[in-house]
């Protein structure tokens, strides 16, 4: 039965805690992370980790023991991270991408592993010091297309161990998961470069791996405290078993390593879509304070031709807002009942994209001179709120993705 | 705990509904449009898929319960067929429900069982007023307490069936709230105008009329003597609307997306150029998001929240942006031949246009 | 020196006469004109040839004694016939699409034709009857691709004459050049189907040719006092020299008789875009009249967080209107001074395509219950508005050729 | 008759200054803007392409003659290369074109041949004020006349140079109408604020400043003892700025094709792919658009048209949407290489949000 009822029991009480973090460690040192690019908020970092070990299973990332696929009863995993990554991200998106145990390595182990992956490197998730884990798509040649990768893995029947060469660039937290911590990060790589999609595969790396190795940190336009890194490789060996996936598909012309990594992503993207509507709330329920200071409140229920500018401006940013947040949770509850979401992660994820970006940027027009200032959040939040339009897909890719399941197209039919 | 399922019912419902409106509606839709003048039959057999009996109680004739959702997605799906005949499946209802959700049992139990038992009957409701800042919260038409009556003075316009209704619900302001009052067709001072001539539509007959000292007893305001709350009612008609608009939408997407997939330009289908198909993509992207936000509206209006007044208003302020950016767009995909009047295509653009200003004309 | 000086007396002077047309002789009808489909206004269409006729330079088409190419002096013949048919359609575009003398088929023969060509075909626009003139473009399988073109035409060099077989759809005002006036068709054909944009060329087909009929008359949206039909040609002969451009273009690999029939594109993309800027006028200054019997002033001037949502609606509407309408200005000046505007013609017709679209749209928006009806005619504003962002290339083939110009790119390039 | 040729004059300063802006103010603007502050030498090379001087006539220590077009050009030329070395180029014009315009020949002759033919100092205005709804027709800084001085009072923003100003304009509402007065820096109860942090904009300093019960002699009123007009200021400062933001959009364009066509993707540059190379159409078309209204304006005010205040309101209305939504493309079509603080792109998106707010830090 169709219900938007908000009341679950476990979404209410770990908002509540989130609602309490982005408040009282988030906000507050929001505008100093921003400005002191490459601190690590560690307060927040460590409080989280401990926090979310001893809630259990309110962590962010799923628990090993739940395994998405086989069970197929009503969960409400993806649903939970989405709103608790939407509410991480009303305090601060950049912090929010610092948040330990998560993030994207995990997810693809959660998405792609093997029970014995999965509970090999999730558990460590768990333990006394926060991890971080990250994954390594992008190179500088290959850009949004993840099939054309360069990235070299190949088996020495030697060690049965693998062996990636190559450089991968805009790697969110790589610092944090390799350096700054005991994580891992999840590097894909090509079998074989000429065997196109077929070829791909998804690597666990951990840390203190010898061959990878940080070769930039980028300075970026918003999202500060979150480190992002190019890594290269060379020569660099890991395990038979790091392979994501059933040993089986080392076969360069499997394809089925390459479709569950991309399954990650109708995962991801809605997640990404939901710390997106974070930025977006934030910005819109400041602007209102803002006003409301200013003695404009918003007339709701007028039509047109009463409103002022503000107002028709605002109800504009709620409807967008509102119906962007309504398509991460439909996108979130399909992940959750193991329903096929390829069309309804790219909408969830484009739409959310663009609305974060009209919103704050609208939000600093309305504000003025004062929304110009970083004195306010709110430019803070222009910046930040970018991203969303960019990482894990452009609103290119995403259109482009959903325009195929629209149509029944291939990758070669709509390119 | 969130869902977007609808019951088993609904989905009997939506498949049921979804049949008659592409079959039926969609097929005879240029020609009542063009003809001005939709089948009877038609509308009867809409009228026969039971969606007004099957919101009501078994004691008022009907065989089910009354849900904003269940309304929204029937709406849905008739407006996926034609505009102007879901309008006109759903004109009992502009009388009915209101006085089933707000009526008191005298009103209720005059009118409702024979409608609702009865072949379609064309009840209506005069709600929206010739101004273009026309606001239901502050309605020009005026009702006057006189002695143990009321009386009714103003314009109104775009009164489906205005001049055929046995009666209809007259929305007025009694000293600054919106009420209604039932309104018998023989009512003196009672004048039916001309059908008005649109821009959509035009099947469906539409009419301004005029109140002159319309004298109804003190029993045929709303509610009775202590009328009625009029928020849900307007938050029903934006859902209606809203729904409406979703559907017609829907119609434009799929034809031209089909279009688009059998249109070949230079060897390839149009659907294949990325400007065509990133079209797509966010015409069905804001389809969606506008349909979840309208179903979340009709759920909080069944749930009594009190947000549902503001879901309301953005979800229908939502849909009129919507259904013109989309029935726009399905025009620009057909190119020339959307331009003509033989694919359905700009007739749904001519509809769309109405979706933001013709709030009035539904209710779920 | 860069001027905004509307005060040329030639423009001056035309444009008083131009809105006393439209006043007196469009508006007035301009309802039933859109209700009585298929009605030929005669009225008009012999007040303007006779008027035309008696002001000479005056007239809507450039007159065949000037050649644009060799006459490199400044010269206002386009920007002239921009402001007339602005004019013209602020009276009701559908009318101004029977406007005599002028038309496409016109363009293309003063665009293309030798010196002969363009004396023997555009000196008969000034004779006793009106007569019309017609483009031939478009199939029903090539859509906006007109080097797809399969119409054949083949030289009978028995007769010396070229024999037209296919079929062509929008042919704007092709009953009133065909049969309800003495007027000619330029038809595009092929010589070559597989010879591509190098086999194309264009044919004068007169009024009572044997062999070409038309099929079908279209009823559409709006601009309903102008005909659409459908032509089918069968074995369809034209004198040799109907051909337009030297008669040494007749050989399949020569590319310039495409050219230079697209060159035409580059003229009269810029007076329909002019058209739909008449159209967009009408609306904006209708609404504004309406709102200001409402009592509704604009304040220009107004910081935009002091504005009503009507006036900044409105506001924009004037920015987007006013602007288009000085790349139409400017695109037309290209072409009076002989400057390639191949981009500025594309540029001019998809904005203003757009904008008419977008200002009449809104304009039965904000009109509320006003704006749906047809009392008023900003309804049919807005079905007329909508062929502007279709005809003469949709929005996208638009985007399309800016693009191309912009990056320098072919048409294999960038498809 | 429209022309849209500038003139010969107009072109070869165009040319002198587009290779001062790629050249010299693009290399250096990175820097300038993470370090927060612009070379010197640089914003002197800037004044000595002498651009103010050229609008000055021979007895005010110039060589020309005023001309908003002109000015609109070259503004747009130096913004093409950054806009905040563009504003410390423009900053004496605050000062000085006003005086040229609207003073008295007491204050042209007792500041203009000396800012002129000087190194380029920071003479100001401040104009800008600390309100969400800032209304340059209705301000809230105030000034009163009282005996032979007036009294300025109330609060500025977005000062360019305010801490190193010799004097400046200040502008307040004297009796419900905006009026401009000069004020040295050493005037008592002027207090500079904190250097401001802003979302772009970085390496140009501004200043909030507080006026307090601040005195200046009548003579410092622009125009005298009888004030001057305002409007044709306030045109100005909107041609400027949106001049401006037609120079940056058109740098973020440029750049963002440029990468397009260079960036492969799967065999094919992005600029091949339709939905790459139609974003940059529309972006071209609106650049264009705002530019010919943004040029008209400047031409209306050169000609003293009537209509000239609303054009220019228009041009800079329009301009500063563009200005956004072209900046917020360049980012896009960059992707992740446009959120890195290594490509200009993302200085630009930062800067562009700037066009919208900030009319007053430039007048031409």
């Amino acid at each position: 039965m169709i219900s938007f009822d908000k009341q679950s029991d476990k979404i209410q009480q770990t908002q509540m805690v989130v609602r309490t973090v982005a408040e009282n460690m988030m906000r507050p040192v929001s505008r100093q992370m921003d400005e002191d690019e490459g601190a690590i908020p560690w307060d927040y970092i460590n409080f989280m980790h401990t926090a979310m070990k001893s809630m259990g299973a309110a962590s962010l990332v799923p628990q090993p023991e739940s395994n998405g696929t086989a069970d197929k009863r009503p969960r409400a995993t993806y649903q939970l991270m989405a709103h608790n990554i939407e509410g991480l991200s009303w305090g601060d998106a950049g912090m929010y991408l610092c948040t330990p145990r998560g993030g994207l390595g995990s997810a693809a182990v959660e998405a792609a592993g093997t029970p014995e992956q999965k509970k090999k490197f999730l558990s460590r998730l768990n333990e006394e010091d926060p991890i971080f884990t990250a994954m390594a798509i992008t190179e500088a040649q290959a850009g949004s297309d993840n099939s054309a990768i360069q990235c070299r893995a190949a088996l020495d029947p030697g060690t049965n161990e693998w062996v990636l060469n190559g450089e991968k660039i805009f790697v969110t937290a790589g610092h944090k998961a390799m350096v700054d911590t005991d994580g891992f990060v999840v590097v894909w790589a090509t079998l074989d470069p000429e065997a196109g999609r077929a070829g791909i595969r998804s690597f666990v790396i951990e840390a203190a791996t010898p061959g990878i190795k940080i070769t930039k940190k980028e300075k970026k336009l918003g999202i500060r405290s979150s480190d992002t890194v190019t890594f290269t490789l060379e020569d660099c060996r890991v395990p038979f078993e790091n392979m994501l996936g059933d040993p089986e598909i080392k076969e360069k012309q499997e394809t089925k390593g390459f479709k569950s990594a991309m399954q990650t992503f109708n995962i991801t993207r809605p997640l990404v879509a939901a710390s997106a509507i974070g930025v977006a709330r934030a910005a819109l329920e400041e602007l209102k304070r803002l006003l409301a200071g200013q003695g404009v409140e918003i007339r709701y229920g007028l039509p047109r031709q009463k409103l002022t500018n503000v107002e028709r401006e605002v109800i504009d940013m709620d409807c967008m807002l509102r119906s962007s947040w309504l398509l991460v949770l439909k996108a979130v509850w399909m992940s959750d009942n193991g329903q096929p979401n390829a069309l309804e992660a790219a909408m969830s994820k484009l739409h959310a994209g663009e609305v974060v970006t009209k919103i704050t940027q609208k939000a600093v027009e309305i504000l003025g001179p004062l929304g110009y200032n970083r004195e306010l959040l709110l430019e803070k939040w222009f910046r930040d709120a970018k991203i969303n339009d960019i990482f894990e897909g452009t609103g290119q890719i995403n259109r482009l993705i959903a325009a195929r399941q629209l149509l029944g197209y291939s990758g070669a039919e709509l390119r | 705990m969130y869902s977007f399922d609808p019951t088993e019912e609904q989905q009997m419902l939506i498949d049921t509904v979804k049949r008659y409106a592409e079959k039926d509606l969609r097929e005879a839709a240029r020609e009542a449009e063009e003809g001005g003048a939709l089948l009877d039959k038609l509308v009867q057999k809409g009228w026969d898929l039971g969606l007004l009996q099957a919101s009501m109680p078994e004691e008022l004739g009907g065989f089910g319960e009354y849900s904003a959702v269940t309304g929204a997605l029937a709406a849905e799906e008739l407006a996926y067929g034609d505009l102007a005949a879901a309008l006109a499946v759903l004109t009992p209802n502009l009388f009915t429900l209101p006085l089933l959700l707000q009526g008191d049992e005298a009103q209720a139990d005059q009118y409702i069982p024979s409608i609702v038992e009865g072949a379609w009957q064309p009840y209506t409701a005069a709600f929206i007023e010739p101004y273009y800042d026309f606001d239901p919260n502050a309605m020009r038409a005026s009702a006057k307490k006189e002695g143990d009556s009321y009386i009714l003075q103003g314009e109104k316009a775009y009164v489906p069936y205005a001049a055929e209704a046995p009666a209809m619900l007259v929305y007025a302001d009694l000293e600054g709230e919106t009420q209604a009052f039932i309104v018998e067709a023989d009512a003196e001072g009672l004048t039916i105008g001309e059908r008005q001539k649109l821009l959509g539509l035009n099947a469906l007959p539409l009419h301004e009329l005029h109140l002159d000292q319309v004298q109804v007893a003190a029993g045929a305001r709303l509610g009775g003597s202590e009328g009625h709350d009029f928020a849900p009612l307007l938050d029903s008609m934006r859902v209606g609307m809203a729904a409406l608009g979703v559907g017609l939408a829907r119609a434009s997407f799929d034809y031209s997306r089909d279009y688009a997939k059998e249109r070949e330009v230079l060897g390839s289908m149009i659907a294949q150029k990325q400007s065509i198909a990133f079209m797509l993509a966010e015409m069905a992207t804001e389809i969606e998001a506008t349909r979840l936000l309208t179903w979340e509206a009709a759920w909080q209006l069944d749930e009594e929240w009190e947000e549902a007044s503001q879901t309301a208003y953005l979800a229908h302020s939502g849909a009129a942006d919507m259904a013109m950016m989309v029935t726009d767009r399905g025009v620009q995909i057909l190119g020339g031949h959307g331009y003509i009047r033989e694919h359905p295509v700009e007739l749904w653009m001519r509809n769309g246009r109405g979706i933001t200003s013709l709030t009035g004309l539904a209710l779920v």
